[in-house]
C-alpha cells in the first residue's frame, strides 16, 4: 500500500493497481474538500437555511 | 543445463514418492505432526476438521472382489511452481496479503501465520486440500506443550497451516553449511516425513540437482504427478507401475490415455494468473 | 455564551477528527494486531540445547531403537535410531508419538490406592514407601491358595520379569504369565519338529528370502518387528493369504482370498500339491528330515488341493500356483500368525507351516525358518508350563485371588467376551504397575506406577522372529515427569520384604547389569545386543550333524471353526490390522490417532468393512448406522462398503474402544478383541481366535 | 414525538407503530450480534465450515449483496453519466439499497475472516495479484462513495437542513454528484469484476476456472454484467416492497418502466453472454482438465444436478429476460413483480453456484463429493445485515426525502 512497506515491488502491477487506488482517492479527497470548502464560503455569505434551490 | 555453481543455483526442492513402496503406515502424517506441532484435539476422526499436513488417502482399483487392489496416496503440499513454473501457484497468486509466497530460491511455498489473517481464498485455490484452517485455539492437553519442538511455532487459531517441506531444517542446515563455507548436502536436508518412512517410498532432494536421488527419480518413466493437466506445476513426483494408480493421479475424460509424464501437458489459453 | 446542541454537534465531529487525524486509532489498530501474534495462550515452545538420547521402544514387539530429541530438559521428538539394525533411522507413528503418551494425560502420578467403589476412578495419593509396604502386605496377606497370585507380564524374559517371577516364587506361585502371541505356538511346534532348549525362539530370515508365503500376516500393517517388516513388503516377493485386501494383500503378487481360518489348511494343500507335482526339495527331505512318507500319505490323504478346497474355497489352479510359486523361489519362507502375530494360532497349524517350509528345504538357513538361540541372561529363568491353560484361567472366575499387571493391561487384551470381561473384574486384587491410566489400572485397588520407556534403563528382549536373538536398552532420555518408580526398583524392594535372599541386589541397575552378564558391554555402550545367527555356528549344518528336521503328523485340528448358529450369525467377523493402530496393552497416542482413516474410525464410531454385495444381501448401505453381535457381545457400528472384503465376511478394526485413558484416546469405537471370543487349541490351550460369527443389523 | 425530523409535506405512521414495526428486525439484529461475538470470541469453530468448504454461505452471501447492492452503481451511472434524468426519482432509494448492501459485505467479511483484527494486513501487505486484494481495495473506496452519495440525503432531514453549512454542504455535493458517481460505477466495475474473478482465476478448480483476457477471466465480466443488470431489479424490487409495506405508491411507473426496459436488455444480453461462456467453458475449458460437463453435475452426493443450471439459466435468466423485455409484460404488475423477483433470485443463484460448487466438487479423483449446512451462527450473521438494512432503510424512509415524487403522488390533505 505505502513504499515502506517491504513487499513493496516495483513492477506494473503495483503501478495500476495503486496507481488506480491513489487517483481514486485523491478524487474522493479533493471532491469532498472543495465541497467542504466551498460550503463554509458559502455559510459565510450568508447563504443556506432557508429553501433557496 | 544450468551452469551457476551449486552454492548460488536456486535451488528447487522436491519429493519423489513410490506408491508402489508406500504401506500406508501413517508413520510419516505422524512424524509430520511431531515435527511441525501440528494441534490435536479430542476428535480426530473427522477428516474434514483434522489437520494432518502430509495426508496418506486410501485408494481402490474399483474392482470387484477378488480383483480389488488399494493403493495409499500421501499428500504433503506440492509446493506448486504454477503455470509455466514461475511461482504464482494457485494459493500463493490469491492470497491478499502476501502471507504465503513462493520462495524462487528453493521453490518453497511458504506460510506465515502471523501475516495471515485468516480468508481461506488459498484453501479455496487449493486443488490438494493440502491446507488447513486453525477453527479452534490450539490445546495441549496435561503436559504435552512440554513435547512442543521450538523450531516451528505453534500457530493461533484464525490462521491456514500446511506443509512447509520442513522449512527450519533447511534452515538448520544452511547456518551450518554457512559456517563451514559449503553447500547444504542432500542428506542434510531431509524432511521429517522422508526420514521417518519405514519402507523408503519417500525420497527428497532438490530436483534440479543431478546429484541428488530425486533428480533421476522423477525422470522416471513410471513418474506423474497429481492433477498435472491443471498445470498446478507440483514439486511432488509420484511414482507407480500400475496404470490404475496412475490414472486415479488425474481425471480423464473416458476415452483418453493416462498422463504421458510429467510436464506432458502444454499450457494453451489464458485467463486468471 | 450558551450551549446549545450544536455547539455539542460541532464539538463531537471536531473530536473525532481530531482523533481520527492523531496516531492514535493507527497505533491502536497495529498493537491490536500485534497481541492477535502473541496471544497468551497460543503457546511459544522454550528454546534450549538441542540434543539426542538414545532409548528403546517398548510399545510393541518389534524392538525398535530410538534417537530421542531433546530440547534442554524436554523431549521434543522420537525418531528412529540409524544404527540400529531392526528400523535403521526409521520409525513407525504409534513409537514416534510416545511424547505425547510421556506428557499426556494418561499418566498416573504417582502411587495411588482405590478410595471409591472399583472402577470408579477415585484414589488416594500414597506415597512410595507406603504404597510398597501395601503391595508386601496384600501378597503375604493372602488367604488362600499361594497358587491364585498371578503375575502378568510385558515380556517374557529380561531383567524385570525375573523379579516378578521370583515374586511369584516368593510368596509360592506359579503363575508367570504373559500375553499369548503366535511364537508360543511356533516354539511349540519347534520342540517338535526340530527340538528346543529353554530360551529358544523361531525367527523366520526375511531379510535374505526372495519369496514370502505369508499365511494370514500382516507383514506390512504390523507383524513381527512392524518398522523392519514394512521395508520387507515393500522390497520382496510376496503371496498374501487371508480373506480380505489388507495392505500386505494388495502388496503381494499373489493374493489367495482364502476363507476366514483356513490358512493353516491352504499350506497343506500347498504341501501337498508340491509332493504331487514333486516340486519338493528332494535332496533336504532326504538328507536332513525324518518322516516324510507317513507325512506325505497323510498329506495325500487328506489335504489334497481338491480336496482342501471344501474347507479354503481356493481353487486347485490357484494352490497350484502357489506351490509353482514357492518351489520356483530360490530362498522362500512361509510364515505365519494372523495379523500382527498377536494370537496364537493352532499347534496343527504351526507344524503344517514348519513342514511347508522342510518341504522347500527352508528351514535352518539364509532366508528361511531358523531356530533362534536363547538370550544368555545370567540368571536364567523358568519358561511357564501350560501357558494357555494357565492364561485361561485368568478369565474364569473363583481361580484367582490376586492379579499384578505389568504392561499387559489384561482388562483390554485379555477381555475376550463380556464373560471374560466380568471374571477379571471379580479377581478380588488387582494391582497395576502401568505408567498409564489403562483399563486394567483403572480397575486396580493399587497403583504402583512404572516410568515409561523413555523415562527408565531396563533391558528389552526382543521377541519378534528375528533370525537372532536380540537385546535393547531403554534408558532414560528425560527425567521421570511424574513420581513414578521403576517396576524393577521396586520389585527389589517390596521382594526383600518378603524372601530377601531371592533378592539380593542394592539397586536396580546393578541388578540389571549383572543379569546382563557378557551382553553388558554392548548394551551400555550401542543401546544394543545382537547375538549370533545360531545355525551359521560351527560346521554342524556342512557336515548335516545339525537338528534334524522331522514331520509331524497334527493331532490336534488345523482349522478351528467358528462358534455360533449360522442361521443366527451369518456373517464371520474377522480382524483388521494397522500399523496406525496400537493393538497391544496401550492405546495410540493423540497423534496417531489422527491418523486412522474415516473408513476405520468416524465420529467415535468404529466402522465394519463388508462387501457391497454382503452389504446389499442385509439391505445395508455405506454410512449406515447398525449393530455388530457376536456370541460374546455387541457393539454399534457404521458401515463401509469395500471390494476387497470376501463377500459374507465383515471387517472390524482391531485396537480401538479403549474405555480407560483419555479423552483424547479413550472412548473411540469399539474394540474388535471383547467380541473375538475363544477358540481353545486342544494341543496347547491357547486362544487362537481369528474371528466369530456374527450379525449385523441396521440401528 | 419525531413529528419534527420528518420531511415536510408526507406522511408517516405513529412512533409507535413505527417502533413496533422494529420489534423483529431488531431482535434479529441482536441475535446476529450475539452470533458475531460467538464467532469472534470462540473463533470460527462456532461454523460449519471445515478444510474442504473454507468459502462458504458467508461468501456466498458477500457476493450475493455486492450483486444486488449493484443498483446503486448502475442505476447513478444512468442517471448521472448516461443522463437518463427520471432515474433521479429512484436514484436516492438506489444509494440507500447499495448502501446497506455494501455494509452488510463488509460486515459479513468482517466476521468471515479467521483474525479480524488483522483484517487491514489486506490493505499493508496488499498482493496485487490477488482477485481478492482488489476487491478489498475497490469494496472499501466504493463504500466511501456510497457514503459519499448518501449523505447530501441525510443532510436533507428537515432538521439537519436547517443548518445552514449542511445545507451548502448538500447542495454543492449534489453539484459534483456526477464526478462521484463516475468514480463509483469505475470502482464498481472492478470490484464485481475482480468478485468474478475471485473463483475464475483458481485454476487448480475446474468448476470456478474460466478462461479470459489479459489477467481477468471471463467470470470477471459476467459478474459486472449481471449485477449490473440484477442489481437495479433489486432495488426495483426493495423499492416495491416499501410501497407494500407502507401501502403507498412512492415512484411512478414510468421509471419503472425505464429501469425494467434497460436491465431486461441487460439481463437479456448477460444471459447470452453466459450460454456462450457455459458453453466454452463445458467443451473447450473443462475437458482440458479432464473432465467431462456432466460429472459436475451427476456426482453422487450432488442432489440437485443439472436443475441448478436450468433454473439459473433458464427460469431466473431467460424467463425475467422475456417479462422484462416486452413492454406489454413488463407492465403487468405481477409479471413484472416475477419478473424481477426472478432476476435477483437468479444473480444469487449464480453466486451460489460460483462459491459452493466449486468447493464441494472434488478435484483429486480419491476425493469425495462434500455437502456442507451452515450452523446457526452462520445463519444469524448472515440475517444480522439484512436486518439491519431493513431498519437503516426504515429510518431512512421516515426521517429522510428519499422519494422525490412521494408528496406528488401521495398528497397530504391539510387539516
Amino acid at each position: 500500500m505505502f513504499p515502506n512497506v517491504w513487499e513493496w515491488a516495483w513492477d506494473a502491477g503495483h503501478y495500476i493497481f495503486f496507481g488506480g487506488m491513489w487517483y481514486v482517492l485523491a478524487i474522493l479527497f479533493l471532491g469532498m474538500n472543495w465541497c467542504v470548502f466551498k460550503a463554509i464560503k458559502d455559510t459565510k455569505a450568508g447563504k443556506g437555511g432557508g429553501h433557496d434551490h | 543445463m544450468n551452469t551457476e555453481p551449486k552454492e548460488t543455483r536456486a535451488k528447487k526442492f522436491g519429493m519423489v514418492i513410490d506408491l508402489d513402496k508406500c504401506t500406508g503406515c501413517g508413520s510419516c502424517m505422524v512424524a509430520c505432526s511431531s515435527e511441525n506441532n501440528v494441534p490435536v484435539r479430542k476428535d480426530e476422526s473427522d477428516k474434514l476438521l483434522s489437520a494432518t499436513w502430509i495426508r496418506v488417502y486410501r485408494i481402490t482399483n474399483g474392482k470387484e472382489f477378488p480383483d480389488t487392489e488399494i493403493c495409499y496416496f500421501p499428500r504433503p503440499c506440492m509446493h506448486c511452481g504454477g503455470k509455466n513454473d514461475d511461482g504464482h501457484s494457485p494459493c500463493v497468486s490469491v492470497c491478499p496479503a502476501t502471507a504465503t509466497d513462493y520462495d524462487h530460491s528453493t521453490g518453497i511455498v511458504s506460510q506465515i501465520y502471523t501475516r495471515c489473517f485468516g480468508c481461506r481464498y488459498c484453501m479455496a485455490a487449493c486443488p490438494y486440500h493440502a491446507r488447513y484452517f486453525n477453527w479452534w485455539d490450539p490445546i495441549w492437553p496435561a503436559k504435552i506443550e512440554e513435547s512442543l519442538s521450538p523450531d516451528v511455532s505453534p500457530r493461533m487459531r484464525g490462521v491456514v497451516e500446511k506443509c512447509s517441506f520442513c522449512f527450519h531444517r533447511y534452515q538448520k542446515a544452511k547456518d551450518k553449511a554457512y559456517i563451514e563455507e559449503r553447500d547444504v548436502e542432500e542428506m542434510e536436508y531431509q524432511t521429517a516425513c522422508t526420514q521417518a518412512c519405514p519402507s523408503g517410498a519417500i525420497t527428497f532432494g532438490d530436483l534440479d540437482n543431478p546429484d541428488h536421488a530425486v533428480y533421476t527419480l522423477k525422470q522416471d518413466k513410471r513418474a506423474f504427478r497429481l492433477l498435472e493437466r491443471l498445470h498446478t506445476n507440483p514439486k511432488v513426483y509420484y511414482l507407480s507401475a500400475r496404470s490404475w494408480v496412475k490414472r486415479a493421479g488425474d481425471n480423464y475424460v473416458s476415452s483418453e490415455e493416462p498422463t504421458k509424464g510429467p510436464g506432458a501437458y502444454k499450457l494453451e489459453g489464458h485467463g486468471g494468473h | 455564551m450558551k450551549i446549545n446542541r450544536r455547539h455539542f454537534l460541532a464539538l463531537g465531529m471536531g473530536a473525532t477528527a481530531g482523533t481520527m487525524l492523531s496516531p492514535l486509532p493507527w497505533k491502536l489498530t497495529d498493537d491490536a494486531s500485534i497481541w492477535t501474534q502473541n496471544w497468551a495462550w497460543t503457546p511459544v515452545p522454550e528454546i534450549g540445547e538441542s540434543y539426542y538420547a538414545g532409548g528403546a521402544c517398548t510399545l510393541c514387539p518389534g524392538g525398535c531403537s530410538l534417537s530421542v530429541r531433546k530440547v534442554g530438559t524436554r523431549v521434543v521428538k522420537i525418531e528412529g535410531n540409524e544404527e540400529s539394525p531392526i528400523n535403521t533411522g526409521d520409525l513407525c507413528g504409534v513409537g514416534i508419538s510416545a511424547t505425547q503418551l510421556l506428557y499426556g494425560p494418561s499418566r498416573i502420578e504417582g502411587p495411588m490406592i482405590r478410595a471409591g467403589k472399583r472402577g470408579e476412578g477415585k484414589w488416594r495419593r500414597l506415597s512410595w514407601e507406603g504404597a510398597e509396604a501395601q503391595l508386601a502386605e496384600k501378597l503375604s496377606a493372602l488367604s488362600g491358595s499361594k497358587k491364585s497370585v498371578v503375575a502378568l507380564s510385558a515380556s517374557k524374559q529380561g531383567s524385570v520379569a525375573l523379579l516378578i517371577q521370583r515374586l511369584l516364587a516368593a510368596v509360592g506361585s506359579d503363575r508367570f504369565l504373559t500375553l499369548p502371541s503366535v511364537h508360543d505356538t511356533l516354539e511349540a511346534a519347534m520342540a517338535l519338529t526340530m527340538g528346543r532348549e529353554p530360551g529358544e525362539g523361531v525367527g523366520f530370515d526375511t531379510e535374505n528370502t526372495d519369496l514370502i508365503l505369508s499365511l494370514g500376516s500382516s507383514v506390512a500393517e504390523g507383524w513381527g518387528s512392524p518398522v523392519r517388516m514394512v521395508k520387507t513388503a515393500a522390497a520382496k516377493t510376496m503371496i498374501q493369504v487371508e480373506p480380505r485386501l489388507s495392505t500386505t494383500a494388495s502388496m503381494a503378487d499373489i493374493w489367495v482370498p482364502a476363507k476366514p481360518g483356513t490358512e493353516g489348511v491352504f499350506a497343506l494343500s500347498v504341501a501337498a500339491a508340491m509332493i504331487q507335482e514333486k516340486l519338493y526339495d528332494h535332496l533336504f527331505v532326504a538328507t536332513a528330515t525324518e518322516g516324510f512318507d507317513a507325512f506325505s500319505a497323510w498329506l495325500l490323504e487328506n489335504y489334497t488341493p481338491k480336496k482342501a478346497e471344501a474347507v479354503t474355497g481356493v481353487s486347485p489352479a490357484l494352490v497350484k500356483k502357489v506351490a509353482v510359486a514357492f518351489a520356483g523361489a530360490r530362498r522362500p519362507v512361509a510364515i505365519c500368525g494372523r495379523g500382527k502375530g498377536d494370537t496364537p494360532i493352532s499347534l496343527a497349524e504351526a507344524l503344517s507351516v514348519f513342514a511347508l517350509n522342510a518341504l522347500k528345504g527352508s528351514v535352518q538357513r539364509d532366508g528361511g525358518l531358523v531356530k533362534v538361540g536363547a538370550i544368555p541372561y545370567t540368571l536364567a529363568m523358568a519358561e511357564t508350563d501350560d501357558l494357555g491353560a494357565k492364561l485361561a484361567a485368568v478369565t474364569e472366575k473363583g481361580r484367582t485371588e490376586l492379579l499384578m499387571d505389568w504392561g499387559t493391561n489384561p482388562f483390554y487384551t485379555l477381555a475376550t467376551s463380556q464373560e471374560a470381561a466380568d471374571a477379571l473384574a471379580a479377581i478380588p486384587t488387582i494391582i497395576s504397575f502401568s505408567p498409564y491410566m489403562d483399563e486394567t489400572a483403572a480397575m486396580a485397588d493399587l497403583i504402583l506406577p512404572d516410568h515409561t520407556h523413555l523415562e527408565k534403563i531396563q533391558d528389552v528382549p526382543v521377541r519378534a522372529g528375528l533370525e537372532r536373538p536380540l537385546v535393547t536398552l531403554a534408558q532414560p532420555a528425560v527425567d521421570p515427569v511424574m513420581t513414578t518408580k521403576h517396576t524393577g526398583e521396586m520389585l527389589i524392594s517390596v521382594g526383600k520384604e518378603l524372601d530377601a535372599d531371592a533378592f539380593p541386589w542394592d539397586d536396580y541397575e546393578s541388578y540389571l547389569e549383572e543379569s546382563c552378564g557378557e551382553m553388558w558391554e554392548a548394551l551400555s555402550e550401542g543401546g544394543l545386543w545382537q547375538g549370533d545367527i545360531a545355525w551359521k555356528r560351527g560346521l554342524e549344518r556342512m557336515l548335516g550333524t545339525s537338528d534334524r528336521f522331522t514331520f509331524v503328523i497334527p493331532e490336534g485340528p488345523v482349522f478351528l471353526s467358528a462358534n455360533g448358529d449360522a442361521s443366527r450369525y451369518p456373517l464371520t467377523l474377522v480382524p483388521r490390522s494397522s500399523l496406525r493402530i496400537s493393538s497391544g496393552a496401550v492405546a495410540d497416542a493423540p497423534f496417531t490417532m489422527k491418523t486412522i482413516e474415516d473408513t476405520v474410525l468416524l465420529k467415535g464410531v468404529s466402522l465394519v468393512e463388508m462387501n457391497p454385495v454382503t452389504a446389499k444381501e442385509a439391505g445395508l448401505h455405506e454410512g449406515d448406522t447398525a449393530t455388530l453381535t457376536t456370541s460374546f457381545g455387541m457393539v454399534p457400528v457404521k458401515v463401509t462398503l469395500f471390494d476387497g472384503v470376501m463377500p459374507g465376511v465383515v471387517a472390524l478394526s482391531k485396537g480401538l474402544g479403549h474405555t480407560a485413558f483419555d479423552e483424547y484416546i479413550g472412548g473411540k469405537g469399539s474394540s474388535y478383541t471383547a467380541l473375538s471370543g475363544a477358540m481353545v487349541d486342544s494341543a496347547t490351550g491357547f486362544n487362537c481366535t481369528w474371528g466369530a460369527r456374527a450379525s449385523l443389523k441396521r440401528g | 414525538m419525531d413529528s419534527a425530523l420528518i420531511p415536510e409535506g408526507v406522511e408517516r405512521c405513529s412512533f409507535k407503530r413505527f417502533t413496533l414495526g422494529m420489534i423483529i428486525p431488531a431482535a434479529l439484529v441482536i441475535w446476529g450480534l450475539y452470533a458475531a461475538y460467538l464467532c469472534w470470541f470462540k473463533g470460527l469453530n462456532q461454523t460449519n465450515m471445515n478444510d474442504s468448504y473454507g468459502f462458504a454461505l458467508w461468501i456466498w452471501a458477500d457476493l450475493a449483496v455486492i450483486a444486488v447492492g449493484g443498483g446503486a452503481f448502475f442505476t447513478g451511472f444512468l442517471r448521472y453519466v448516461v443522463g437518463k434524468d427520471e432515474l433521479k426519482n429512484i436514484i436516492n432509494f438506489a444509494v440507500l439499497v447499495g448502501f446497506c448492501c455494501y455494509c452488510s459485505a463488509m460486515l459479513i467479511l468482517a466476521i468471515d475472516i479467521g483474525q479480524p483484527l488483522r483484517g487491514w494486513f489486506i490493505f499493508w501487505h496488499a498482493n496485487v495479484h490477488s482477485m481478492l486484494t482488489e476487491v478489498a481495495f475497490c469494496l472499501s473506496l466504493y463504500l466511501t462513495v456510497l457514503a459519499i452519495e448518501y449523505l447530501p440525503l441525510l443532510l436533507e432531514n428537515r432538521k439537519l437542513d436547517q443548518v445552514p453549512f449542511f445545507h451548502n454542504l448538500g447542495h454543492n455535493m449534489h453539484e459534483v454528484m456526477a464526478v462521484f458517481a463516475a468514480t463509483g460505477a469505475f470502482l464498481s466495475c472492478f470490484h464485481q469484476g475482480s468478485l468474478g474473478g475471485v473463483t475464475g482465476v483458481l485454476y487448480g478448480r475446474p468448476f470456478g476456472m474460466r478462461e479470459g483476457i489479459f489477467i481477468w477471466p471471463w467470470t470477471f465480466f459476467l459478474y459486472t454484467w449481471s449485477a449490473a443488470a440484477c442489481g437495479p431489479c433489486f432495488t426495483m424490487l426493495s423499492c416495491k416492497i416499501t410501497e407494500m409495506i407502507t401501502g403507498k405508491k412512492l415512484v411512478k411507473d414510468n421509471v419503472y418502466n425505464l429501469l425494467a426496459k434497460i436491465s431486461g436488455w441487460m439481463l437479456g444480453t448477460y444471459i447470452v453472454a453466459k450460454i456462450a461462456d457455459t458453453l466454452w467453458w463445458a467443451i473447450v475449458t473443462v475437458p482440458t482438465t479432464g473432465f467431462t460437463f456432466m460429472e459436475f453435475y451427476n456426482n453422487s452426493n450432488n442432489f440437485h444436478g443439472l436443475w441448478i443450471l436450468i433454473l439459473e439459466i433458464g427460469v431466473c435468466g431467460l424467463l425475467p429476460v422475456a417479462i422484462l423485455v416486452r413492454k406489454k409484460w413488463r407492465e403487468n404488475s405481477s409479471l413484472f413483480f416475477t419478473a424481477i423477483l426472478l432476476a435477483v433470485i437468479g444473480v444469487c443463484v449464480n453466486r451460489w453456484v460460483m462459491v459452493m460448487q466449486p468447493m464441494a466438487m472434488p478435484v483429486m479423483t480419491f476425493d469425495q463429493w462434500v455437502l456442507y449446512l451452515p450452523s446457526w451462527q452462520e445463519w444469524a450473521t448472515t440475517i444480522l445485515p439484512v436486518a439491519g438494512g431493513i431498519i437503516i432503510i426504515a429510518l431512512s424512509y421516515r426521517y429522510l426525502p428519499v422519494f422525490p415524487q412521494e408528496r406528488e403522488l401521495n398528497p397530504v390533505e391539510k387539516s
